[in-house]
């Protein structure tokens, strides 16, 4: 499992690796809001919390499709089902390397971008704590979008389609974390439950994302 | 005679044939009789005035548009459990049933909003799940269409749809938790201090009486649709030899 | 015609949209059918006439 | 060894979409048995190797094989692109957690191209490159689709020798393949004789279809 992991990782900073993808989604993305709304600090600091973890979910949905498709492509998804790995440890192993090299230098990103935005002081702790826990459900999730889609032709929009519903808890949780602290509310409850789903997600999703990947692969 | 002998498609077609007749004209005598009644003989409502008429409609619909998504989930696990290919069709055949009783939800909800609310559209949480609960039959008839193979799209349908269930339960917490609604509480209730006036409670029976047996006239209808065209593509091996 | 009073058309507009979405899923549902009858049919014809 | 090793398929019949390809096809193969199946195009050689690497349920019959033994090599390399040479049969020995990198591509003749990225690797090399990944893999049960497609008449002697090889000593291949191979001792299976009949279908829902009167 380590082995995949460790080869997904390095194949994302290669060329034709989805690393700097989303990172750059994301910065276009922060950018434009400016352009949409006006540059009126009062709005955008109010508004940076939602932009944030929305630009973070859509970015991390850019580069979805590579997971389990560049393998189903070159055949070697086959040889890795018969392999001595479960189809469950190839989920697991897949999703944690996209969250490795999407989820967290999205984390990282976004309290650059806060502050572009103008993000209130208070926000900087808690948008990253649930940006770290929150994209880690969103990998998860999208994981099995991945391979609910693997076998589609062209199946980018589709897998967005099957998989932005699904990500309605997370972002509800992620956002509503960092506003309610913008806000002086206190933003633990709702980023327990935002961890609550991503530990689930790191257990369920790997286990459902191996039955589609086994259907496709029929 | 057990229930599972309809996953043979001939005994399924036979029974449904011979229901549909029935089920049509019940479904219809009901919708008649039950708009009918609804928008000609009920008073107007001291405080919602002639707008609550829409009830007829708005309710039925959305308990329709949760249990045909209820209906699917329990035809899609009896597929991934037992694999019989009716229970997969019935649920193919039904989701679009679900997705038009959710718009008419929405638009009738929006519309009675209007002059309720003062708009048509607000972030209330029922309002929002009804939303996403749209996004998610979207979703599963999508994939539905995008798969070519028949028995891997009910594979991967099925598991959508179980998942989908549990992240549109979710998705309810999540948006109650964001947001406190406008609604009022369950419409239909056995506690007769909190449900609907008497007025409007038989005939929104008999309307809800009516979309179910709509619901039922449709889905077998769609599932005999179905049921065709899988025997069409059967025969087509073989018209066609290796 | 029952007087609606001042929301006749909230009322009548729900109506009509739940009408028309109704019917179309109807109309819908019985086109398909049938195609899908006709065309089995023509099917089952071709396979009787070729003898297999 | 002894009974886990062997691979027994009783009566197996596949499918391809809704229509039933194979049927009946019955064979024992013990270790150093090597078996080759022949057949025209489309017969379903490729869904017979996936059927028997646990990828496909087989449509019927039994089938006995020792699933953590199998090493597959379907029709395209699994070899990443975007990779060393070195790298990818690293990846690999990894994953099946056994074996030499090194030592695999020295024994191929894989030395000079170790640090060349695959993806400018000749179709030949890339070929060797995954019969080195079977050799890694150290698994006893070998199940190649058309592993000598494309290749030079040099190439086709050395997958030869190694599947030769892997047999001597004790292994079991099962390799598809449209073209006589030379491998001292091998079996052939011409999966003609096992075409299902034409009307067949996949399952009894589509049989039972098919065979109603117009509905």
């Amino acid at each position: 499992m380590l082995a995949l992991f460790k080869r997904d990782v390095l194949l994302a900073f290669r060329s034709g690796g989805g690393f700097g993808l989303a990172l750059a989604f994301f910065l276009i993305l922060v950018m434009f809001v400016p352009f949409g709304v006006g540059t009126d600090r009062a709005i955008l600091a109010r508004i940076a919390p939602g932009i944030l973890w929305i630009g973070a979910l859509l970015a991390c949905l850019l580069s979805l499709d590579r997971i389990f498709q560049l393998d189903a492509e070159d055949g070697t998804l086959d040889v890795l089902a018969t392999s001595p790995l479960p189809l469950e440890g190839i989920a697991a192993a897949k999703a944690a390397a996209h969250w490795l090299t999407t989820g967290l230098p999205l984390t990282i990103a976004a309290p650059f971008l806060g502050y572009l935005l103008g993000l209130p002081q208070a926000g900087y702790l808690w948008l990253i704590l649930s940006l770290l826990t929150g994209t880690v459900a969103l990998s998860f999730i999208g994981m099995f979008g991945a391979a609910l889609t693997v076998g589609v032709k062209r199946g980018g929009l589709l897998l967005s389609l099957l998989v932005l519903p699904l990500y309605v808890p997370t972002l509800i949780f992620g956002a509503l974390t960092v506003v309610r602290v913008t806000e002086g509310l206190e933003p633990l409850s709702p980023w327990m439950l935002l961890t609550g789903l991503s530990l689930a997600s790191v257990v369920a999703m790997p286990v459902v994302g191996a039955m589609a990947l086994r259907a496709n692969l029929r | 005679m057990s229930l599972w002998e309809y996953a043979n498609p001939v005994k399924f077609m036979a029974l449904s044939g011979r229901i549909l007749p029935a089920a049509t004209v019940l479904s219809a005598a009901c919708l008649f009789i039950g708009l009918f009644w609804g928008f000609f003989l009920t008073p107007d409502d001291y405080k919602q005035g002639s707008t609550v008429k829409i009830i007829f409609l708005h309710v039925p619909s959305a308990l329709m548009a949760i249990n045909i998504w209820l209906m699917m989930l329990v035809t899609s696990l009896v597929w991934l459990v037992r694999r019989h290919h009716v229970s997969a069709l019935a649920a193919r055949a039904a989701a679009p049933i679900g997705i038009t009783m959710t718009l008419i939800a929405l638009f009738t909800g929006a519309i009675w909003g209007k002059p309720m609310w003062g708009t048509y559209w607000a972030w209330d949480p029922r309002l929002t799940s009804f939303m996403i609960l749209f996004v998610f039959y979207l979703g599963y008839i999508a994939l539905w269409q995008a798969i070519e193979e028949a028995d891997t799209a009910a594979d991967l349908t099925s598991i959508l749809c179980m998942v989908g269930s549990v992240f549109a339960l979710l998705s309810r917490y999540a948006v109650n938790f964001w947001n406190q609604g406008l609604h009022q509480g369950a419409s239909l209730s056995v506690d007769q201090e909190t449900h609907v006036d008497n007025a409007f409670y038989l005939p929104l029976v008999v309307c809800i009486a009516g979309f179910v047996l709509l619901f039922v006239t449709l889905v077998l209808l769609r599932t005999r649709t179905h049921i065709r065209q899988r025997r069409a593509q059967a025969l087509m091996v073989r018209e066609a030899p290796h | 015609m029952p007087d609606l009073g001042k929301y006749a058309a909230d009322v009548l507009s729900a109506y009509g949209v739940a009408a028309v979405l109704l019917i179309g899923l109807v109309l819908v549902s019985l086109r398909q059918g049938n195609q899908a009858k006709r065309e089995l049919e023509a099917q089952e014809a071709r396979l009787r006439k070729n003898g297999k | 060894m002894g009974f886990a090793m062997t691979l027994v398929a009783q009566n197996l019949t596949c499918k391809r979409g809704d229509r039933l390809i194979l049927s009946g096809v019955s064979f024992t193969l013990n270790p150093g048995d090597c078996l080759i199946l022949r057949g025209p195009n489309g017969i379903g050689k490729s869904t017979l190797l996936r059927v028997l690497a646990g990828l496909t349920p087989p449509a019927g019959g039994t089938l006995q094989i020792d699933a953590d033994q199998i090493a597959y090599a379907g029709h395209l390399d699994a070899v990443k692109a975007q990779m060393s040479v070195a790298d990818n049969l690293q990846f690999w020995a990894g994953i099946y957690g056994s074996g030499d990198a090194g030592q695999t591509a020295h024994h191929f003749g894989l030395d000079a191209l170790a640090d060349r990225l695959a993806h400018r690797l000749s179709a030949g090399q890339k070929r060797r490159l995954g019969l080195a990944r079977l050799h890694l893999s150290g698994r006893r049960i070998w199940l190649l689709d058309e592993p000598t497609v494309s290749l030079d008449t040099e190439h086709v002697s050395l997958f030869e020798k190694a599947f030769a090889d892997h047999c001597t000593a004790g292994g079991i291949a099962v390799i598809s393949s449209h073209l006589d191979l030379n491998i001292p001792g091998a079996e052939t299976l011409n999966l003609g004789q096992f075409r299902a009949r034409h009307q067949a279908q996949s399952n009894p829902f589509l049989e039972d279809l098919a065979d109603a009167g117009p509905l």
